[in-house]
């Protein structure tokens, strides 16, 4: 099968700092790929030149076969790839229903909206009650609520709302548990699984073992800037991953 | 394994049966605190306040200021500052400030002004042209600040500079005389045009005069106030002025959007420049506006609560905020208070309506 | 019956205008005529000026006085003042077209600046062929009075102006550039340092006002070139003629702001007690206040008072 | 035995949002509490007011028995209340070791650091490097870095050492190794321990459960802004935590 | 429990061994990179580059400006900008700004001829008055901002107002004249004394004169370079610009620091007004720098590349900035540009100095 979302020999440095040193990373369709590594081992760096959040110094990156290059997030969004971000990338001051469809408002149906270019409020808010409630994220009260009044919890989990919902061809979720509760992390990891039987691609980046174990399908192990090695998470114990990914163990093999 | 993965998350079973209800707080529904949970809500509130206080207090104090003429003059006196002031609003929603909005104002009728004079185009071409060439100068410096990544202090300080000197050097320091457009160039002082309401037939002036431009005003606020409300354009505005990379991240094309913001500022300033022909009658090229716009229409956007940083106010309030300050200035002037101490005082009273917004926020917050 | 007249000043930081302002209101006091005083907020602000006239109007005030920064940009709204009945009487500067206001006292600027320019040539003799000089001018918006002035002075320099509306087009050689001062000694002595730099041999010094005129020196001072440089300046205020007792500066143009102001407060008591209308000088359309040289090195052909009558006309 | 620092009653609302309902809370002397809850259940919020960075609208709350109320956060740490904030309080464009002493510089010895008050540099940088050591965030090459070159588990990193360094009284850590590795978890893990035996007490928020059993002494359960009940580890499975967290189960006891 | 919690992390054996060592990415020592680092870690870099390549550039387009009295001229034009540029960095680099610093310079200095001459206290201690009140107008604008949270945009645009208008109206538009300045006052005068260099005893006016103002500004950017970089109050400065919140967390006394911050910037201004009453002689009210002091100190500051978000740039550069302005002024009077386009030029360099600024960050990024 041929990698839906494939990167070789990428290169971002910044500064001094060689946060990704000639990495190479291949996405199948269908899967779920977790991505683990230690911290500043540049996951982040990883598929923020993947979706066009910052742009590669060298190496080469093909989607369904065809070379791309990003400017910037939103090209990528249009190529159908959606992310969520370490840092959430939400405005503060904006409701949450106007942050879940930042960049892809719904207008009025009829003449306010195509000449008057109204949007359609109750309709966002509407998709935006159900993407949130989908998650459990049943704390928020108030759908115009800003999002700075969210706790860091509700926030994240804005943000993979945003992402599930919007994703066509592939999906990056970066550690997208991270803050969340016991039950909202559960909300999550069956909303990725949702996504993955919707055929979509997903790529989950996480310290939690467990979870990491549980839905992914590869695991790209990450160290010092570039692929380690990648495991099957049916053939190797969460105790080896730990072990490849902190330099503790020197994998045989090279690939799953 | 993933087998291990499953026990090494088995407690989560305790989620079973989890509530699904929205927490429901205690809420405190008193008037006071559904007041404050309005004004919170309102950005514009505040401005409103302080303007009806000001009118009320200058009502008393000055004689001749609760005359309809009185109000009228108000409005027409700040009808280029409250369009300078939508131009300012935009910018400054994305966490910008536009110095040049004065000089871009100036320089447009002058242009407009030498376009019908000097090289005999007919008045509405100069205008279009005039309007055209200030909404590009607005996107150059909009060009600068997204593409150029500059800071908007600097670059419109430099193409403040730049266009008021080339106002100078372009117009030869000449003035078009009034009588002069009123002859060949009506369209020129379109907006200097009044409606008179309440007319006495038999006196001669009686009634009260409405400058076209006051109207003009009046619309262009109420239009940028749907604009930024209810539609995506103007929610890219405010997320921009917000979290610039958080937007950017998020799907907003910030760099086109600032483009525009600043083309369409510049065009409002041409706007402002075409009204400047219409309410002095004549084109001048040292009109104040040049040196003092900016100034003036920093001032009414955040007397009018919008946050310097971006991302939060109403134009509303702008609006509200020039009418504080042209209520001010005559007020002081009918209450016969000397130049420098209406300059005292207006300095003050930024530092006191700002002083009362915070404060009531405070309270309501 | 109660008289209320307005005083509309260019600026009110320009101590031309202040004590402007001063002796119209002590007239107003004298006359028993409530006076109030408005401004433009930097030279050339002819906007502050409509909106003031504006607020008169609607004030109800029966005159106004207004030395007006655009002469050709206040028109419109001189004509609506007076079309609601008020006097409007132009101080210091005439309008464009003069017949714009119902009276006019001012003083001839231009005349102002020949004045000082007849008498450098004088002073200069034969030297004046060779001088270098340095312009001192107002602001970069160009004003009128600066123009005037400055043109003026060129005039009676027999320096050709180009174009008489415009300083700073002149390709004469002896001039060593124009820069500007805003009117106060801080400028003065900034536009002073960079015209020596520019040229260490300057050896007149034309400028705007007195202040300017005085940093002018500080600047020449510091040079050690005060001795051989004549400083010629325009205004005729108390320090000013002081100045050109000390010697800092060689002659200057005294103008009467103090007159003007109580002549024109004068005049709207009248045309609110009969309604009558002041008449202009005989022979010009407006009333001429006067203008006079003050030097204590007088020069042949150019008419001049010394310092000693100076001082007695100063006005602040 | 007297809690070390108690609340009761604390209020707080935000707008109409209370998030903090009548809040009671214990901590005891030399014990790790632990505070468990759902998204938005307000435990930053109880933290923040025990910490001076909001001030309760209601309530009370005793340092040693004595009330307190800090107007901001300089006066807990003066009295020895050292807090890790969820959004971790750091200055982007300073540098790691200006970070970990910000507000108590060391001076340079003699007349440089009494007059001149010139900053020690070397020893700041020495300690720092010690500090993060302890810690095993290793990644971190240049002590001089800019916090903002960090990645999320780096900065969390340093601000976990700065509190652990410097409390005197309480140590208060608010989801410290949500955006950690699993080394870096285990560290901080290690290093909460290492702080329990010089005897300090410390609150940990937490949603990682088996972490939260692992070191917490007892476990205040969070619900709706309140607390729902003390549980002690020992006695109840996670499964219970979770539920009683959740309001899939009451609990029948009140305190543990 | 406890056992249940073991078991479920007991896939943290994998730990054992795991690697202690910094990682060790791959370096690019080039010189090239080299140098792009250093530009990147040195602030002032890029505007000393600028700098030189100003120098050289009218050293060679104008007869005239590289001899030693040019350059004297340069230092002593720029002195009063360098002053107020120290007080705008410190204010910059909190996030804040500062629109009052002209204001308060030119208000100190009529306090002081003032206090000598209308109220005939000896002239130093009029200084020593001027200087506290300078300080105390600084102190009220810092009051403003971090206790009242008023934006400083705003404070200091409404204290600009004020100061300035108290100034014409407490002066009575007054100017005290030099020679009684000398005579009676030579103290208000001492920043205008000067040291010569290379003096040919035999000729009248040879050699360079450096004024005393000239050294007190350049030992003022020594200390307060010394004071940012090398105090923990320096850093308290840059903390509390770059993120206002986080330092407040982090045990920055925030407040304190600003009121100290706008207090120091007062105190700065106040000499800078002293030193104007030397520079030019006579204490005028209506000083332009009292207008224009706030523009041109910002100048400096953003053309010396601190950032106006704040926390971001060094005092050196703000140095090197007004020495860039005062360049290229004198360069192009010498050159010879009609004023208008000395207007529109500086205006241009603004922008590019900052677009130049930008490019090598940038690339060296
Ligand atoms: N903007 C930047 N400037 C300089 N260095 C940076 C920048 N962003 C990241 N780095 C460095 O690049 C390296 C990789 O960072 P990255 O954020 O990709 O790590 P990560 O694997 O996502 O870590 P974590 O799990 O902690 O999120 C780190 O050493 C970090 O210090
Ligand atoms: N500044 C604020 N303005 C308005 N509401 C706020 C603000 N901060 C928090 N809230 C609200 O208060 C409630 C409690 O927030 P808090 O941050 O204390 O939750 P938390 O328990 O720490 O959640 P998490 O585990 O997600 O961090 C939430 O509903 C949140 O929306
Ligand atoms: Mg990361
Ligand atoms: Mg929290």
């Amino acid at each position: 099968m041929e990698p839906i979302l494939k990167g070789t020999g990428l290169v971002k440095r910044y500064g001094r700092v060689t946060a990704l040193d000639h990495c190479d990373f291949d996405l199948y369709p269908g899967e779920i790929l977790a991505v683990i590594g230690d911290n500043g081992a540049g996951k982040s760096t990883l598929i923020k030149a993947i979706s066009g959040a910052v742009t590669p110094d060298e190496g080469e990156i093909l989607l369904e076969g065809k070379p791309i290059r990003f400017a910037n997030p939103i090209e990528a969004r249009q190529a159908g790839i959606e992310t969520v971000y370490q840092t959430l990338a939400m405005s503060p001051a904006l409701s949450i229903a106007d942050n879940l469809f930042m960049g892809r408002e719904l207008r009025k149906p009829g003449i306010m909206g195509s000449v008057f270019r109204q949007l359609d409020r109750p309709a966002m808010e509407k998709f935006a009650r159900e993407k949130l409630n989908e998650l459990g994220l049943m704390t928020i009260q108030n759908i115009n609520q800003a999002v700075e009044t969210l706790s860091g919890g509700q926030r994240q989990g804005v943000a993979v709302a945003r992402a599930a919902a919007f994703g066509s061809k592939v999906v990056i979720m970066d550690e997208p548990t991270a803050a969340l509760g016991v039950k909202e992390s559960r909300r999550v990891l069956e909303l990725i699984q949702d996504v993955k039987k919707r055929g979509l691609p997903i790529i989950l980046i996480s310290h939690n073992m467990p979870h990491v174990f549980e839905v992914a399908d590869r695991i790209h192990v990450h160290r010092l800037g570039k692929r380690l090695c990648v495991i099957d998470p049916k053939k190797h114990t969460m105790s080896d991953a730990v072990a490849y990914m902190t330099g503790a163990k020197v994998p045989d093999e090279v690939m799953a | 394994m993933a087998s291990e993965a499953k026990a090494a998350t088995s407690y989560e079973d305790g989620l079973k049966g989890a509530s699904d209800k929205v927490a429901e707080f205690h809420e405190d529904t008193s008037a006071l605190k559904k007041l404050q949970h309005w004004l919170h809500k309102t950005p514009s509130a505040v401005p409103l306040i302080v303007l009806v206080a000001a009118l009320i207090i200058f009502g008393v104090v000055a004689e001749n200021f609760f005359k309809a003429g009185t109000l009228s003059v108000i409005l027409q006196q700040i009808a280029i500052v409250g369009i300078l002031g939508c131009a300012q609003t935009i910018v400054i929603l994305t966490a910008g400030i536009d110095l040049s909005v004065g000089a871009i104002a100036v320089f447009s009728s002058v242009l407009m002004g030498q376009m019908t004079f000097r090289y005999g185009i007919p008045a509405p071409a100069s205008i279009a042209i005039g309007l055209a060439l200030g909404t590009a100068m607005g996107a150059v410096n909009g060009w600068l600040i997204a593409k150029m990544k500059l800071p908007p202090f600097i670059v419109t300080l430099g193409t403040w500079q730049i266009l008021l000197a080339s106002n100078f050097i372009y117009s030869a320091n000449e003035t078009i005389r009034s009588s002069d457009i009123e002859k060949s160039a009506p369209a020129l002082r379109f907006w200097g045009n009044d409606v008179v309401f309440f007319a006495d037939e038999a006196v001669k002036n009686s009634g009260v005069k409405i400058l076209y431009a006051v109207f003009l005003m009046i619309v262009l606020v109420a239009i940028m106030a749907y604009v930024l409300r209810s539609t995506a354009w103007g929610r890219y505005v405010y997320a921009t002025g917000d979290d610039p990379q958080a937007a950017e991240l998020a799907g907003v094309p910030t760099g086109k959007v600032l483009i525009q913001v600043y083309a369409l500022a510049g065009l409002f300033c041409a706007i402002a420049g075409w009204v400047m022909i219409g309410r002095f009658g004549s084109v001048s090229p040292t009109a104040s506006t040049g040196q003092l716009g900016n100034i003036q229409s920093i001032t009414a956007v955040v007397i009018g609560g919008i946050s310097l940083f971006g991302g939060r106010g109403s134009i509303v309030g702008m609006f509200f905020g020039a009418l504080i300050v042209g209520v001010f200035e005559m007020g002081l002037r009918l209450v016969g208070t000397d130049p420098q101490w209406t300059f005292f005082l207006i300095g003050a009273l930024i530092i006191f309506a700002v002083a009362v917004d915070q404060w009531i926020r405070k309270v309501a917050g | 019956q109660d008289v209320s007249a307005c005083l509309i000043t260019k600026t009110d930081t320009n101590p031309f205008f202040v004590k402007m302002k001063e002796g119209a209101e002590a007239k107003a006091a004298e006359l028993g005529v409530t006076l109030k005083s408005y401004a433009g907020k930097v030279d050339g602000d002819h906007e502050s000026q409509v909106a003031a006239v504006e607020a008169c109007v609607a004030d109800g005030a029966k005159g106004i006085l207004i030395a007006a920064s655009d002469t050709k940009a206040i028109v419109d709204s001189v004509k609506a003042a007076r079309d609601a009945g008020v006097l409007v009487i132009a101080l210091d500067t005439p309008l464009d077209p003069i017949d714009s206001a119902d009276a006019t006292f001012a003083t001839d600027n231009f005349k102002a600046g020949l004045l000082i320019g007849q008498w450098a040539k004088a002073s200069l003799g034969d030297a004046a062929a060779t001088a270098k000089i340095a312009m001192l001018d107002l602001s970069i918006s160009q004003p009128s009075v600066d123009v005037l002035r400055d043109q003026g002075f060129l005039t009676g320099m027999g320096i050709d102006t180009v174009d008489i509306n415009k300083w700073g087009d002149e390709t004469d050689p002896r001039i060593v550039g124009n820069e500007v001062t805003a009117g106060n000694e801080e400028g003065g002595l900034k536009a002073m340092e960079a015209l020596l730099a520019k040229d260490p041999e300057i050896n007149v010094v034309y400028t705007i006002n007195e202040p300017s005129a005085a940093g002018a020196y500080e600047a020449l001072k510091a040079a050690g070139k005060e001795s051989g440089v004549l400083i010629v300046s325009v205004d005729g205020g108390c320090p000013g003629v002081a100045d050109v007792k000390d010697g800092v500066i060689g002659a200057t143009s005294q103008q009467y702001p103090l007159l003007m102001a109580s002549l024109g407060v004068e005049a709207i008591a009248k045309f609110a007690a009969d309604g009558t209308k002041p008449a202009p000088t005989e022979g010009k359309d407006f009333f001429d206040t006067g203008v006079a040289l003050i030097t204590d090195k007088p020069a042949e052909g150019v008419e001049s008072i010394d310092t000693a009558k100076g001082l007695e006309l100063c006005w602040g």
